[in-house]
Parts: C-alpha cells; structure tokens; sequence
C-alpha cells in the first residue's frame, strides 16, 4: 500500500467514523433524557419528530445559531482554547479504537481501525502502545476542563475546574492501575492484541461455557475501572466539577452556544471511548458467535454488531446509574479514590502477577 | 535519515532556553518549569543516543556491550525524578506562598546573611 | 640446627599483658588481684626465660634467633620483629626477669600503702616489657623500641609521685637528658643503617666479620659509629657528661630505683656497648673515649658520694661509679668482665637500694642518714643483708664484687692505652667506693638512733651553703616523708614479702662473684668467661689481630686475654691491691664515723672549698643550667617562642583565618539571597566546566 | 526517507517555539502551556525516533500529569502576571554570558565535529517496545527501579508535610 492510497484511505476512515461517533453522541442524548424521564416517570422529548426522535438535531441547530458569548475579562485565548482541546483529545482517543477485525469493499481490504494496517499477505496491525495512548491522550483532555474553569475568571468555574483536575489526576492512577492485571494477562498494550489475546483463548471456554474474557479473572480490576471511568468522564456520581447545585454549573458556566456544545460532545464521546475501552479490555471486543452463512462483507461486519450492542450496553449503565443514584461529596469522592480504589487496585495487580508467574 | 547532530543541537537549544528561563523569569514557577525545560532536553538526547547506539554498536571501555535501550530506561528515571522534583517544589511553592504570598523570587530572599 | 621454636616473643609479651590488664582495669581491682596479676605474668616471664636459657644451654644453636613478624620494610631495608638469644642476651634476660621478679615481690610489700598501687605496678610490668624487648631484640632498631620504653617507665616512675614537683621535674629532666644521649644513639643507627644497610645485629657483625673492613678502610666510620653509640649510652647509663639525671631520679620510690636506676634500665648502654662490641673493636680510638668516660665517672661519681647524706643519693651516686666501671671495662675490651660486673652489681646493688628501702621503711620514711644510727638491733635481717651488700661492692673477697672489679682492673692494667693510669684511677674509685659504702654503713647501722638530730657537719654546710643548693637538698631528704608515712617513731623490721628479696639477693651477692673466678686463682678457667667467649670473639679477632702491627701501638687488643701463668704473680699482685684499696677506705670509714665522729666536721671546715665543691657535685649541674639550659631556654622564649611560634607560626593560623575571614566578608555579598544570582554562577561554573572538558578534550 | 527529516524540522521548530513563548510569556499559565507544547512535540519526536514507551509515558507523565500539576498550582495560588522588578544583576552579566559561552561551545563542538557522529537509522525492527524496556528495567534495573520508588514515597510524604496547614 502506497503513501496516497494509505492517506486516502484513512481519511475516508476518520471522516466515517467521526460521522458515526457525533450521530451517536447527539443520539445518546436523546437516549439519556429519553431513558432518565422513563426511569423519573416522564415522558422525556417527543415534540421533535416521532419518539422526540429529531431533538437532536434541533438541539444542534439551537447552538450553531444561538450567539457566541464570550465574557468579559476572560483569558480570551484559552477561553477559546479550551472546549477545542477538550473534544480534540476526546476525538483522538477514538482514533487507536478497534472496532472489528477487517473490510474488504471493492477488493480493497482494510482494518475497522483508523490506525491499523492491512498488511498485504493478510493480518492487521495496530499502534503497539494503543492503551497508553488512550490513557496520555485522556490525561491531556485534562486540560480542556482545567483551562475553562481558570480562563472564565469565575470563582464557579475556577472551583469546578480545580476539582475537576484534582478528581480527574486521581482517579488516572487508579483507572491507569486497574488495566495492568490485563495487561499482565495479554502481555501486550495493543487494544487489536488484547481483544484477538481474548478471541483466541475462547477457543478453550472457561467451565466449558464462558467465553474467554477478561471480565472473569479480572472482575475486580473490571470495577475499578468501571468507577474510575465514571470518574473520569465527569459522570453521575462523581459530577462534581459541574455540580449544578453548588457550583450553577461547574466550569462550562460561563460557556454557551457552540462552545459548550463542544464541552458536551466531549463528555459524550468519552463516555464512548470509556464504554469501548470496556468493552475491548473486558468483553472481548468484537468477539461474537459467527454466522459462516452470510455473505462476506456481513460477515466482516457481524462484530462491529457484537462490539456495538456491548458499547451500548455500556452507554446504557452510564445513563442508568446516573438517573439512579446520588452525587458524592468531595472528600468522599477523594477518600474513595486514594484510600480504596488505588490500594485494591495495587493489589489486583499483586494477587494477577502472582498468579500468572505461577502459571508461567 | 536525521544526522544524530540536528538532535542534539535541539536538545542544546531547549537546554540554553531552559537555562535562560531559569535566569531571566522572575516567577519562581517559571522558574520550575525551566527546570523541566532542562529535564526534557537532556531526555531528548538519552532517547537520540539510545538509537544511534542501536544501529551503531559501540563498546564500553570496560569491554562491555553498549546497551542501546538503557537510555530509554534512563529517560524513565529522569521522569520519575522530575515527578517527585514537581510534587516536592510545588508543595514548597505553596507554602511559601503561604508565608510570603509572592511568586517573585526576588522578593524571597530570605536565604542570605 | 633444628631445634624447637623458644617462642621468645612470649617472654616481653607477658609482662605486657599484665600492664594492660592492670592498666586497664586495675583501677577497680583490690590491691591483691593487683599484685597477683603483676607477680604472676612477671614470674611466668622468668620462668619462659629460665626455660629458653635452659633448652639452648647444652650447646644449643646460638645466637637463637626468631623472627615474629616483619615490622617495618622501606626499600631493601628492613627491620623485623625478630629475638634474638645468645649467651649474652641470655645473662641479661635472666638477670632482668630475676631481679625483676624479686623486686616485684618487694615492691608488693613497699608500696603496700601507697596510691596508685595499680598504676605502680603496670609501669613496673611495662617496664619490664620494655627492657626484655631491649635485651631480646635481634636489631638495633627494635632495640631502640625498648630503649625508648624503658626511658618512658622511667620517666612515669620517677615522677610516679606526680603531685610533688621535684619528683615531677626529675622525671622531665631524666627524660630529657636521656633523649639527648638517644640522639647519639638515633645518629650511630644511621650510620649503620647507611653503611651497612640493615640493623639487624647478625647481618651487621656478620658484614664485620667477613672481613671487608679493616680498621685503616673503615677507622674513621666505626669511631664514628662507636662514638654516637657511647653517646647514647653515656644518657641511658648515666655516664659523663650525662649522668646528671640519676641521682635526680630517686625521686621515684625505692624499688623503682633498685629495678630500673640501678641493676636493669642503666646498665642497657653497657649492654649495648657489648652487643656492639664488634663495631668497638674496630674502632681503637672509639674505645679510647670509651675508657676514658668511663674511668673519669667512676671517680667522679665517687667522689661526689662521700659527702651526700641522703641515703639513696649515696647509692645512686655510687651507682654511675660502678657504671663507670663497667664502662670502663668495655673500653678496655672487657666486655665479659663488664658484663659480669653488671650482673654482679644488679644482685648487690639491688640489694643495696632494696636494703635502703627497707630501711626508710622502718624509719618511717626518713632518708637522710644523719637522722639514722643504731639500726643494726632493730632491724638485724636488714643489716646483715645490707652487710652483705656493701662488702660485696666494696670488693671485699669472696663477695662477688671483688671478682668482677677484678677482673676489670686487671683487664685495665693490661690495656695498651693508659693501662697503669686507668688501673690507678680504677684502684683509688674502689678505695673510695669502699670508704662511702661503710660511712653509709656506719652511719645507718651504728651509733645511737637519733630521728630529727642535725648533726654539726649539717649545720655547718647549711650555714655556708648557697640557700638554693640548700632547698635542693633538702627537699630531698624530706622527699618521701609525705608520701612514705606509714607509722613515725617506732622503728620496725619490715614484713617478710620485703625480706624474702632482700634475703635472696643477699646470698646471690656473695655468691653471685663465683662463677667468675678468675684462672689465677681457680686455677681453672674462667667459666664467665668462658661462657661469653663465643659471643665475645664472634667479631674478627683474626683481623683485628692481622691489624696490631698494621695500626701500631694505638691499636687495642680485642681482649686483655687471660693471663699466662707467668704473669700470676702480678695479677695476685693487682688483685691484693685493690682489696688493699678497700681495707683502706673501710678504716678511715671506721675513723670517721664510728671511732671519731667528729672528725668529719673539722676536716670539713679545713678543706673548705674543695669540701662545698664536691658537697655541690662540682657545680655541674649548675654549670649546665649556665651553658646549655638558660641560653637554650632564652633562645627558645625568644627566637622560637616569641618569634617563631607566636610570629611565624601563631602568625600563619591566625593569618589564614583572618584572610578567609576577609576574603568570606567580600564573598558574602554573592550570598544575596537571590536565586537567580545563584543560578547565574551555576551557569558560569558550568561553562567553565564544558570549556575545559572542550579544551582538555576529554572523550577523544 | 526526507520525510523523517521534514517531520523532525517541524515538531523541532514547534519545540523551540514553545520553548521560546515559556520565556516570552509573563502569565505562568501560558508559560505552562507552552512547555506542554515543547513536551507533546517532543513525544512525537521520540515517536519519530521509534521510541513509543517513552513517547506514551512523556505524555503521561510529563504532560498529563507533571504539568497538570502546575498548572493546578497556578490556578491554586491565582498566580498574576509577572511583576517588573528589577532583577539580579548578577544574572544579567554573568549569568546570561555565561550560558551564552556554554551555548556557544556546544553549538561549536556540535557544528564542529558533529558530522562525524553520522545519522539515526529508523530500524525497521521494534526497537524500544514496551516489552523490551521491560525485561531491562525490572531486571537490569531492578535496584534502581526499587529505590527510585522509595524516593517518590518519600516524595510523596515530604509533599503531604509541607502542604499540611500548620494546625
């Protein structure tokens, strides 16, 4: 494959998927306020389109067309700055995540990953180092909250970003660590590596039955992360950078229009990441009952199918847990993360390497 | 094909920029960052070395094999020194904002006779 | 020869031990655990002597030599921790840990109610350490260890009663006065060390003997040689010029005078001088000095004895006479009869000194003999082993000193340099040795006992004397009234652990002469001789003998040899001379201080100024304060006191501290307090460092 | 392969540029900001070198962590804009001539001598994965690895004591 057709490719790729992945953001907040008023026994929207179906969009339009605010005495620069940097490196994330194995449309053969490769004699390659991108790139979407909080010149802002810094450093360790046991199970930082590691080994199941995925030896590291994400990602119940009740609205207060538009597509997308992280890391990614009858493109997008409603189950626990339980207070919220959270998950990691050094 | 030497003249840059940082900055956090300006520049010739190493074998003058990867383990040192170096001097830039409630450094010049 | 190791080492290592354990600990343990810790390691000392002596005397390989460990190596120099035993060394050594041992005992006994019974005790141990290491060595340099120890314990003995300042001054000045001599010795060392590239005693004798160096080749290095080592053994023995330490050091308690200032410490020069005999004999006009030292101490010391009244002082003084002595029989190449007359005198004059000892015991710690008279009834063993003692120095025969003086005389008499001067000098000594001996005798044991009388003689010196010569005096017969007040008034024997010695010692002095009689009247040979021939002759006697008509008359004869019977006639003739020379000085002694008790006192007054001379000991001391000390003490105030140490030196400390001081004042103001200035000099320093890597060009 | 060395000419020129904004800016927050330009570029120059463990830790650490650590700090403190005081001289005339010789010689010793030291081959094989940084850093490295973790404990610890409110 030469440069230009790699070039080409890819951006044909990149553009399909930040296509799909801003519909399914703008569609995850229909589903969340559809899902959150069943769950408080409303109705959610339905005035846009049937099932409320087009709220969405109107909802995109009202921010491309609502006027751009800036403040006064704002850090104009890093006013601006920020919500770009926030969904940049949200989007980014998306870019090292697998979503199935490998297409071939018009003869031309290529990996469902915007950085992987097809080689020619068959096989795909991916980023060696996948995860930790994924983990550098989220440690810089750090800096999208931080810098709208400083940059708004208000104490909301400042205070919501101030903890959001803070939670969000803290819970990195913790979310950081409770990949390891995975990692020490796979032995590799490839997302493609883990998940074919996952495939492959669900040729002997578990008891028979359960297929080879990592959620089962590593339940443990599975809910650390799943808390750390949620911490992460700002979520219900650690939302407390944009605590509404104390902070009006955390550090997007001063925000409107397109900016905070971008600031809400962040969170979303990395809900998504998050949840397909989940997923690839703990669920076996695509990995799925094959159907050999089907023609050969369905075939191949048989487990993006697989990986899609695992994601989605994901999205849907998001939304679940979030119609469902309280906030937390933030020395709560910290004493969770550094005093119970990080030791178990330095000892996951202890009682897995013991474990695979026994088995060799 | 990037000759070893544009390398290190990048690196001798960042470095003279850090030293000058270092010198002419008066908020001591700048300060700080000089010094992590230094930190990384120094990296960027551990990691430059480290590869021209591996594609030209060399020996130590004890006989022993040069070991191309260890400038990337060192870089890993340098980062966890540099970690520990920011958690400690931030903690002492806030304290002694605390007490002085200035960043200047020329106006915390306590330590003389 | 294969013969078992004698593990020599042990013997000076013993009493060692024992020092450290009293030194170290002694202070806690009782006086007995003291003694007995003292006794024992010194008594094992002897015994592991006596064995060593014992296993080589049937004809053993001697020299026995034994090398510990290697000490000291520079070069192709090299000085080993080495032993070595032959027939001399073994005397010495038996005569060291005998004596030792005895004195140990009686010191138990002396020092009983003293302070500092511990302390005594692991100097004396030390001591002993110190002089078997001396006597023991295999090399001058190892023996210049133990010559410097025993200078050390006899420097902490004398001044053992530190809070009084004459004893604490006589320690400085005999240890002073001792490194002056050792510095004769330290320069005679060199010298062999240069010519002959090692101190080892078998190499350099051995060299000797090989023949290499006749007297003409090398006269000049070994009068040298010989010179610098008479140096030294004129401060160590107590010879002319020298001696003015030793009657000083009876400061020291008695038994400490008896061990160390009379039968071992001060005999190491005549020990050395024999051991170097080798060196002497080729070296005629050395030997010459040798003699004339020796011969002008032995009259000397004794002229100053007749008038001292201090007990010991006496004996002291006759102690660097009869040093002289066997100085003098070293430098008529009689080395044997040196040494004999060393061991003989170590039995009586310890005994001497011990007997004195004993006597300010019972007088409760008077030393001055005008005080004393009558003792003979109270204490009767102490008076007849002191009778003993002084017929034995007196020369009277068959007491041993009759044979090793002698012996010397005789040897004296043959001698080609001065014979019949040095044998008349020698005579008139004997003659007055005797006459003091028994106005001591006569003073302490005879007459009526008067404590606290100042007889005429006293009064009239006092009257006369200069106040300060007064004061000297005096404060040394009251010397050790303070610290030796056990019991005034009642005069008493002393216990039998101090008796048991003094009995000991008394018998070796009469019978201690008769293993040398000499061959004209045994008719036999003489054993001591005999014994110490080979060590005696070990030196190149066949060409020193080549060399008698090479060199002419000036050169000596290695050995007076013994007499051919046609010459016994003289020697009975020489030998009825000297005891001739005693009977006279025991019959004016008896005139003097017993028939006409005040005769002293007019011939006194007659001869007044040459009576003040000697009573002053010829203002030698005096003199060398004039000569040597105040010169040295005004030149050292001012040019190395005031202008070196307070100038110079004083000037450079207090001048590198102000100039860093000033140099910090000027500094302190890059001390801003800025850091940023700071980073700035880092910067610099850190340029300069790459500059002069660049420079240097380190990596290329 | 022209296009390593375009790639090194631009992210070189977006580092020196970062660098030289951290001088130029007097608000701290833009100083850290540009360093944490200077550091994602400098990632993507060891990515360029093969060095991908080190280019994700960079990242990581340096500018996720590290610098999200300052930046919290200047947030914390509200810290201004630079005061105008007048500075050390000492800095001005000797320290600054002085990094201006140390400059000096490395650039002459570089532009001297540095053809000699010949270029950097991007080998084809995976040299500095993650695997192999891991065999020599817990095996070769292992002591240094131990302490270096004692020393961020104790780090952490001197952190937590100078931070403590005096009570």
């Amino acid at each position: 494959m030469d440069t230009t057709t790699f070039i080409i490719v890819a951006v044909i790729k990149i553009a399909i998927v930040v296509f799909i992945m801003l519909t399914g953001v703008a569609y995850t907040t229909w589903l969340e306020r559809k899902l959150v008023g069943r769950i408080q026994n409303r109705w959610g929207p339905t005035r846009v389109g049937p099932f409320g179906l087009l709220q969405p969009l109107a909802d995109g339009i009202k921010f491309i067309l609502k006027e751009d605010m800036v403040p006064d005495s704002v850090h104009k620069g890093l006013f601006i700055l920020a919500p770009a940097l926030a969904l940049t490196m949200s989007l980014i994330s998306i870019a090292v995540i697998p979503f199935g194995g490998d297409i071939t449309i018009a003869g031309h053969t290529t990996a469902l990953q915007i950085s992987g490769i097809t080689h020619a004699g068959g096989g795909i390659s991916d980023i060696n180092i996948g995860l930790l991108i994924i983990l550098g790139v989220t440690s810089i979407g750090v800096y999208g909250v931080a810098l709208a909080g400083w940059s708004s010149n208000s104490k909301y802002s400042l205070l919501g970003s101030l903890r959001a810094s803070a939670q969000m450093i803290s819970y990195e360790l913790a979310l950081g660590l409770s990949l390891v046991g995975i990692l020490l199970l796979s032995g590799t930082l490839s997302l493609r590596g883990i998940v074919e590691a996952q495939i492959i080994g669900s040729e002997h199941p578990w008891l028979g039955f359960l297929p080879h995925w990592y959620i089962f030896p590593q339940i443990i590291g599975f809910f650390i992360y799943l808390l750390a994400a949620f911490a992460e990602t700002n979520r219900i119940p650690f939302d407390l950078p944009e605590a509404e009740t104390e902070l009006v609205a955390g550090y997007h207060t001063e925000y409107s229009s397109m900016k905070f538009a971008m600031f809400f597509m962040a969170e979303y997308v990395n809900m998504f990441t998050v949840a397909c992280l989940a997923s690839l890391l703990f669920f076996g990614g695509w990995h799925g009952p094959t159907i050999p009858a089907l023609p050969l493109l369905l075939q191949q997008l048989l487990p993006v199918l697989w990986f899609a409603i695992k994601v989605f189950f994901f999205i849907f626990l998001y939304i679940w847990i979030r119609g469902t339980l309280p906030r937390f207070r933030y020395d709560q919220l910290m004493a969770f993360g550094w005093k119970f959270l990080l030791p178990l998950a330095i000892a996951n990691i202890i009682v897995t390497s013991f474990i695979v050094a026994w088995r060799g | 094909m990037v000759p070893l030497s544009w390398y290190l003249i990048l690196s001798a840059i960042l470095f003279s920029l850090g030293v000058f940082g270092f010198l002419l900055k008066r908020n001591i956090i700048t300060i700080f960052m000089s010094i992590e300006l230094m930190l990384n520049a120094v990296n960027l010739s551990f990691v430059a070395f480290a590869n021209y190493w591996n594609t030209h074998p060399a020996k130590l003058a004890s006989g022993a094999n040069v070991v191309p990867l260890s400038g990337h383990v060192f870089v890993f040192f340098v980062m966890v020194v540099a970690a520990a170096e920011a958690a400690v001097g931030l903690a002492i830039i806030i304290s002694v904002f605390r007490t002085r409630e200035t960043l200047n450094v020329d106006q915390v010049n306590l330590l003389k006779l | 020869m294969n013969q078992p190791s004698l593990n020599l080492w042990v013997i000076p290592l013993l009493p060692l031990i024992g020092a450290a354990i009293n030194g170290l600990f002694g202070r806690r343990f009782k006086n007995a655990v003291v003694s007995t810790v003292a006794l024992l390691f010194t008594a094992a000392s002897l015994v592991w002597a006596v064995h060593a002596v014992w296993t080589l005397w049937p004809g053993g390989d001697r020299p026995y030599i034994e090398t510990v460990a290697t000490w000291i190596t520079a070069g192709s120099f090299s000085a080993p921790f080495g032993f070595y035993l032959d027939q001399l060394s073994m005397i010495m050594v038996l005569v060291v840990t005998g004596v030792g041992f005895l004195i140990h005992v009686y010191s138990v006994g002396y020092m009983a109610h003293e302070g500092g019974f511990y302390r005594f005790f692991t100097y004396l141990n030390l001591f002993m350490f110190f002089m078997l290491t001396l006597v023991l060595a295999n090399n001058y340099l190892l023996m210049f260890v133990g010559w410097e120890g025993v200078g050390l314990a006899s420097y902490l003995l004398i001044g053992f009663f530190f809070q009084k300042d004459s004893a604490a001054n006589a320690g400085k000045k005999a240890f002073i006065v001792n490194r002056i001599g050792d510095f004769g010795f330290l320069i005679g060392m060199f010298l062999i060390i240069q010519h002959f590239g090692t101190l080892n005693y078998a190499d350099v004798f051995g060299k000797i003997a090989s023949g290499h160096y006749t007297p003409e080749l090398g006269w000049g290095l070994f009068t040298a040689i010989g010179l610098c080592l008479l140096f030294g053994a004129t401060g160590k023995s107590a010879q002319v010029p020298l001696y003015v330490w030793l009657p000083d050091a009876m400061e020291g308690p008695t038994p400490v005078s008896a061990l160390i200032h009379a039968a071992t410490m001060v005999t190491a020069g005549i020990y050395m001088i024999a051991r170097s005999h080798a060196i002497f004999n080729l070296a005629p006009h050395a030997l010459e000095i040798v003699a004339i030292i020796g011969c002008l101490t032995a009259i000397f010391a004794a002229t100053m004895g007749i008038t001292q009244t201090d007990i010991k002082r006496v004996l002291a003084y006759s102690t660097i006479s009869q040093l002289g002595y066997m100085v003098l029989a070293c430098g008529v190449a009689a080395y044997a009869a040196g040494i004999f007359h060393l061991m003989t005198h170590a039995f009586f004059k310890a005994l001497l000194f011990l007997g004195a000892g004993s006597v300010i015991h019972a007088v409760g710690g008077e030393q001055d003999m005008r005080r004393m008279g009558g003792l003979r009834k109270k204490i009767p063993i102490t008076f007849w082993v002191m009778t003993a003692a002084t017929f034995a120095i007196a020369g009277f025969p068959p007491f041993s000193g009759f044979f090793s003086k002698d012996e010397i005389l005789g040897a004296a008499f043959h001698n080609h340099f001065g014979g019949p001067v040095l044998w008349v000098i020698g005579v008139i000594t004997a003659g007055l040795t005797s006459f003091y001996m028994f106005r001591l005798w006569f003073m302490t044991f005879f007459g009526e006992y008067k404590p606290g009388a100042i007889d005429e003689g006293e009064e009239a010196h006092a009257a006369s004397a200069p106040a300060h010569v007064a004061h000297t005096a005096a404060s040394h017969s009251h010397g050790h009234a303070d610290d030796e007040a056990h019991g005034h008034g009642h005069v008493h024997e002393s216990p039998w652990i101090m008796l048991a010695p003094l009995v000991i010692l008394a018998v070796l002095s009469v019978v201690g002469g008769w293993v040398g009689i000499p061959q004209f009247m045994s008719g036999g040979q003489n054993h001591f001789e005999h014994f110490l021939a080979p060590v005696m002759e070990s030196g190149p006697p066949t060409s020193t003998q080549a060399a008698v008509p090479v060199t002419g008359n000036d050169t000596i004869s290695t050995h007076a040899g013994p007499p051919s019977e046609e010459n016994a006639g003289q020697e009975w003739l020489l030998a009825g001379t000297s005891v001739a020379a005693a009977v006279i000085g025991l019959f004016f002694a008896w005139l003097l201080y017993f028939k006409r008790r005040d005769l002293p006192g007019l011939i006194a007054a007659k001869i007044h100024g040459i009576y003040l001379l000697v009573l002053h000991k010829y203002y030698i001391d005096e003199g060398y304060g004039a000569i040597f000390v105040k010169p040295l003490l005004a030149l050292s105030t001012v040019v190395f006191w005031h202008g070196v140490d307070q100038g110079i030196i004083d000037g450079l400390v207090n001048g590198a501290g102000s100039t860093s001081k000033g140099i910090g004042n000027e500094l302190r103001r890059m001390q801003s307090g800025n850091i940023r200035s700071y980073a700035a000099w880092v910067a610099v320093g850190g340029a300069a460092v790459v500059a002069i890597m660049i420079w240097l060009g380190v990596g290329k | 392969m022209i296009i390593h060395q375009i790639l090194f000419i631009i992210f070189g020129i977006i580092c020196v540029a970062g660098a030289v904004n951290l001088l130029v800016q007097r608000h701290p927050i833009n100083s850290a900001l540009s360093l944490v330009v200077v550091m994602a570029s400098l990632a993507l120059i060891y990515l360029l070198l093969g060095a991908e463990f080190v280019a994700a830790i960079q990242v990581i650490v340096y500018a996720g962590a590290i610098m999200v650590l300052f930046v919290f700090v200047i947030m914390l403190l509200n810290a201004g804009s630079e005061e105008r005081t007048r500075g050390s001289h000492i800095a001005f005339f000797v320290g600054v001539p002085g990094v201006v010789v140390l400059a000096g010689t490395v650039a002459w010793l570089l532009i001297h001598s540095g053809g000699q030291l010949g270029s950097i081959k991007i080998s084809a094989s995976d040299f500095g994965n993650t695997q192999d940084i891991a065999h020599l850093l817990f095996r070769d490295f292992l002591l240094p690895f131990e302490i270096t973790s004692v020393l961020i404990l104790i780090a952490i610890m001197g952190a937590v004591v100078l931070g403590r409110k005096e009570s």
